[in-house]
């Protein structure tokens, strides 16, 4: 079973890798645009998924914490931006922050500050599509935890803050971690709601995602070369997580 | 701390599905009042709810200040109370070392002084050990410790030294003794061990099915328990019947002729060593006599304990001598006798 | 430009000096000889371009919801006409070229496909772009024209989509733009006849946000000249 | 700083819901496309999570007893779909099981059968995408659990699969529980992947994100329409899941 | 089950950093071991190793079988062991009832059967409690009966009664000796309590620091202690010393007469009973004489020891009317004298 679940990823995997079009790697290796591309694409999720992890924790806490339809409502709201097609995601973006959106208006008259269209934009829709994948395995995790502890810090003075820092926040690191994974792996892959509302702008907001879509519309291989760039670096950054920042308990 | 007298005044009410806890507590500066009683009586629930992570209805006292006080609504949080509460499964921090367990409560120069507490205890050397790498004794007394070092003003143990080997409970007890006497805090402790009541408690309160049964200081509370449970505690018999006269009848019918009886409701307490056996019906003094059968047999140090079934139901204390001249067995049958002098009755 | 992660009016162009930059909002299927005609206006008049590929639609709600763009290409004259209604367009509006259909086969061809009239043969696999992006509603059209009923295994929303379906070897048949082959060069394309095909006008227009108005000019007409003309015409497009 | 979070959820979909086109939304809930796409959608994605919690738990077992090098591996392994620009993902699969991928070709030469374009590739398409989120959501459970009480089971004579199926998926049902929320919802907003392997043909392999995809091309209000009504199902869905269904601890 | 004889032979050795258990351990069938040593000495970890939880090097054979040998490199798992492993921490499933969690190990008719186990345990009130909604001893109960109701060839118990109140501790402490008495597979027994090891073991075995110290009967190992804590189980003074002639030359360098003493390193034995204590200097009899100071003072039923030192220290035991008489309080400095005849010595 976990080895039929294993192929369904590898050979995948495999097919690119058998078929990828290796003469093409190396010129899109040294192509300038490919490394801009990925640096951005690197820079804008880790980006969310710090953003995720500073405003997702406690909005999983949070989530954890209240009760019955609330936390039910909480919960579907959180979950949403997963489901919506990634090209209503943008549009709905542009729609709160755009220029005329229900924020960005205000802001751009202010202050004239736009949002859409720059990096910032980028990192935006890719917090928006990634956080629900971290706040729902925090939450997981918090739900599964044995309170004990809690109690036991709180009865040796430690008040809500502390134990949160010193006993939650590490009791839940396998948690958060696996929720940081995911977000960052979506964030990372994140193309339709990225492309409506940030654009496709070289340099500013075109990330990996956008770049292959770009090449495929030209010639595939360089979008298949691209992608396994894309991989491979992946997979190095996922190799290199060491166990010991799970903190296994 | 010291100098400063704290007392505690607890209502306590706490309304569980099939189990309700009424308890009504004072304890004195400086007392420390060991809680007794069944597995399920509520002993844990009542240290938690001192402790402020179980609702109640009623009102907690300490020093002066309402911690809870379920008419007002008020209701200071457990991490505001100053309470030390061992839990009955050492709860340490998995995540955390040994040093930093103890530490975690401390504010100023915690670790230094999570060290000493290690060093004094002995366990100097797993302070940087995780508490999955200890035995359940190191992880009971780490918690002690933990616990201790935050000086707590109302301090909740709940079955502190269960887990402990007879070296060190014997130890642990007596830095336990010495500790409590040290400072004017509230200190109550749950407990199985009557030893361990007797030796540091000043008080003891006995609590079934929620209710406190009994209380009193511990010669008080063995020398008239009021119920099977401390009975057992003080290694007693208990009986329970009606006085008329100089007899007690007892629940089961039978007769005991004790030196004074009392009329109504009463408890007849007879020590095991007072319960003499014999192969052939004895004749002289004792006034109670009754045939009995030997249930079983248990070597308790130098004394064996010999549980009797019969007319009346008692133990017996007798030397392994007796047992081996008695021909002792289980499923013996024997005489049982009792002397009048040897049964102390008190009103039910 | 703008350093990442600076927003503002100027986000999108340096700002201060003349303008020597435009952003070009270009159909995604120009990409290929768009960015050709970039490197040309780079060396002849020292503009750079910077392009926001995306399809058609995208870049309209993108224009439409305040995006700044000194270009607007689009691979129809119907989202023209939206960004025109929507007072975005900031001159004319011009027709730069035009596509023609062709069906796009496997390498040699081996399910031997001939015509139109073909793709309605039994057992055949065949991918059309769905009729809501111009590429289906064309194919929809031509299809009529040869009164050929065919069952699609698929209608794609991209171009690409079809191409690659045909390419992979999933669909046998497919049809789509001439430039779309000659840029893919892994499908085979078949001719259809001019009696049945139907001509794709993209339409080009500099934007009323344009901050560099001269700039966007000069991309706009060198894109109409004979230089931009033979680029697209190398592409597979069809000249004006 | 949960509001916060909640906000960044919340602002874009006010904007979706305030500037919705709602004289659309009646039309688009009557057309019989709508409901078609939406029925084929909900299979899809169910069915999918079911297959991924078929073979994904077992996966994630074997990930969370693996250690080392061995571990990280395969963890990355499982990662990487999440981390492949959707298009690509579609390629791969292609390459896998199109008529002459990887093992699609055998498929096809022997039996004749065509995995693409049927229903079955859109499942296909959608677990690929999604399972990964389940598998990390289960190993981080997995990860965090107390192993006592599988030792308790064994001690008690419970072989592998019974200590497996009465005593570890019982403790683990908040991750699995999270990891297919996660999962569910991947898959419904899956878009990318599915139009690339699958195609898109109403009824057969049009989902709902394919379906707004393809709106959106020549009216946008009504591909807001028809998020709107997905936004809506999911919704109900979503609270629908008592938590109860959680079995938290 | 009955009339298959059932043995076990185990030599287990567990490294792990900082800690080392070597045991050989031999245990007939239907035979009854206790085992007992101090906090971390390793008798959880032995316990675990002959479950099968923890790899050993060495050899583990029960009946005949080979459950575990690291040269042949065979080893059974713990599920195909039929042992039942009580731990010290229950570890009662969280997620099911408590019948579902008695009824786990059972094949056939397990709810029936698990009903009538919660019955007989006066728990069938808890079977659809979940675990969490039990008290701490309820808890230890529902896991002693999840592992009794398997019927286990080899059963071992961690410290099975140290949660119990003291009516169920020996009610229990009776039904387990009843249930161990009935079949005959081997019992293993890890306790804290020496009453608990004398009432249920057949034989004593001590670990320290994962060595087994000492073996033999309950009797055998409190006559003879080799080791302060074996001492401190029996309740009696341990010194250690070289013998010349009818002295033992002690430790600390002061001199003990002794009726026989013998040569070499030896052990002495002094029953606190046997220590008395003046406020003058003695005259007469006892030849051993020092002055002594009382530390602490611990009332233990009807009797109070005293710790003592000095010289030689000392616990002794003497009546409340001795403590009254000699003014004694923690401080006081007494003389204190034991007879020759009272201290037995044997080599060490
Ligand atoms: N979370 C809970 N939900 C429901 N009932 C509970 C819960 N916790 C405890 N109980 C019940 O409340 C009663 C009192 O439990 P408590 O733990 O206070 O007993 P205790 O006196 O500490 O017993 P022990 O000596 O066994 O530790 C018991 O009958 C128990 O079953
Ligand atoms: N997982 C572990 N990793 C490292 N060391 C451990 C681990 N578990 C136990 N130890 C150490 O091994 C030694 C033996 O532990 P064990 O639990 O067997 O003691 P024990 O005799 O059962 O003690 P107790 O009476 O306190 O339960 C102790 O020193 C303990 O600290
Ligand atoms: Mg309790
Ligand atoms: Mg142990």
């Amino acid at each position: 079973m976990a080895a039929a679940g294993l192929l369904l990823f590898l050979l995948p995997l495999a097919g690119l890798i058998i078929r990828a079009p290796w003469g093409q790697v190396g010129p899109a290796l040294v192509a300038p645009e490919t490394m801009t591309a990925l640096g951005l694409s690197l820079f804008c999720s880790v980006t969310a998924t710090v953003v995720a992890l500073v405003l997702g924790i406690p909005l999983a806490v949070v989530l954890a914490r209240t009760h019955g339809t609330l936390r039910s409502l909480l919960r579907a709201l959180t979950t949403l931006p997963m489901v919506l097609p990634p090209v209503v995601g943008g549009v709905a973006l542009l729609l709160a922050f755009g220029r005329r959106g229900l924020i960005g208006a205000p802001l751009y008259q202010a202050f004239g500050i736009q949002i859409a269209f720059t990096t910032a934009a980028a990192v935006i829709a890719e917090t928006f599509v990634a956080m629900p994948f971290l706040v729902i395995a925090v939450e997981g995790g918090l739900r599964s935890m044995d309170h004990r502890y809690e109690e036991a810090a709180r009865a040796l003075g430690a008040g809500s803050w502390r134990v949160f820092a010193r006993v939650t926040l590490p009791l839940l690191r396998p948690a958060i971690f696996s929720g940081a994974v995911l977000c960052w792996a979506r964030a990372l892959g994140e193309f339709g709601a990225t492309i409506t509302f940030a654009g496709n702008l070289p340099g500013r907001t075109q990330t990996m995602p956008l770049a292959v879509y770009v090449a495929n519309e030209t010639h595939p291989e360089g979008a298949i070369a691209l992608s396994l760039i894309l991989l491979a670096v992946s997979l190095a950054i996922l190799i290199g997580m060491r166990d010991r920042w799970l903190g296994s308990l | 701390m010291a100098g400063i007298a704290l007392s505690l005044h607890a209502s306590i009410r706490v309304q569980r599905n099939g189990f309700a806890l009424d308890v009504d507590l004072e304890v004195g500066a400086g007392e420390t009042v060991a809680v007794l009683g069944p597995n399920g009586a509520g002993k844990t629930t009542l240290l938690r709810a001192l402790a402020g992570l179980v609702p109640i209805d009623g009102r907690v006292e300490l020093d002066g200040e309402v911690l809870d006080d379920s008419a007002a609504g008020r209701h200071v949080l457990t991490e505001h109370r100053r309470v030390g509460l061992v839990f009955q499964d050492h709860a340490l921090f998995p995540h955390m070392t040994v040093l930093d367990n103890v530490a975690f409560g401390l504010r100023r120069d915690s670790s230094r002084i999570a060290r000493e507490w290690l060093d004094r205890a002995g366990l100097a050397d797993k302070a940087h050990a995780m508490p999955r790498e200890l035995s359940g004794g190191q992880a009971q007394r780490v918690a002690l410790l933990r616990t201790l070092a935050t000086e707590p003003r109302l301090l909740l143990l709940d079955e502190p030294l269960s887990a402990l080997d007879v070296t060190i409970r014997a130890e642990v007890r007596r830095e336990l003794s010495r500790q409590l006497s040290g400072f004017q805090g509230v200190r109550i402790l749950v407990t199985h061990d009557p030893l361990e009541a007797m030796a540091l408690a000043d008080r003891l309160v006995v609590l079934e099915q929620g209710k406190v049964v009994q209380t009193g200081s511990p010669a008080e509370v063995t020398a008239r328990p009021r119920s099977r449970f401390v009975a057992d505690l003080a290694g007693v018999n208990l009986l329970r019947g009606r006085g008329r006269g100089r007899h007690v009848e007892l629940e089961g019918g039978a007769m005991l002729t004790a030196a004074e009886a009392g009329e109504g409701d009463v408890f007849a307490v007879i020590h095991p060593r007072a319960v003499a056996l014999f192969l052939a019906k004895p004749e002289g003094t004792p006034r109670n006599v009754w045939r009995g059968r030997a249930e079983d047999l248990d070597l308790q140090g130098e004394r064996v304990r010999v549980r009797l079934s019969g007319t009346v139901p008692l133990v017996a204390e007798v030397t392994p001598s007796a047992v081996r001249e008695l021909h002792l067995d289980s499923g013996a049958e024997v005489w049982v006798a009792v002397k009048a002098t040897e049964i102390s009755v008190y009103r039910a | 430009g703008g350093g990442v992660g600076t927003s503002g009016p100027c986000a999108l162009m340096s700002c201060g000096g003349p303008p020597s930059n435009i952003t070009v909002f270009a159909a995604a299927s120009l990409q290929p000889a768009f960015d050709k005609i970039a490197v040309r206006v780079k060396s002849q008049y020292y503009l750079a371009t910077t392009f926001n590929y995306a399809g058609t639609q995208t870049l309209t709600t993108q224009l439409i919801q305040g995006a700044q763009a000194d270009v607007f290409a689009s691979a129809d004259t119907v989202h023209m006409t939206t960004v025109q209604n929507g007072g975005l367009v900031g001159g004319d509006t011009r027709v730069f070229a035009h596509n023609k259909l062709e069906i796009a086969v496997e390498r040699g061809n081996p399910k031997r496909i001939r015509s139109l009239a073909d793709l309605a043969r039994s057992g055949l696999v065949v991918v059309l772009a769905d009729p809501s992006v111009p590429a289906g509603k064309y194919a929809q059209e031509a299809l009529a024209n040869a009164h050929v009923t065919v069952h699609p295994a698929s209608l794609e929303p991209q171009v690409t989509g079809v191409l690659s379906k045909v390419a992979f070897g999933e669909a046998d048949a497919g049809i789509v733009y001439v430039s779309d082959i000659v840029t893919s060069g892994k499908v085979d394309g078949i001719a259809i006849p001019d009696t049945q095909n139907v001509i794709a006008d993209y339409s080009i227009a500099r934007l009323n946000s344009a901050w560099n108005r001269a700039g966007a000019d000069e991309f706009f007409a060198y894109v109409l000249s004979s230089q931009g003309q033979a680029i697209l015409s190398g592409a597979g497009f069809d000249t004006v």
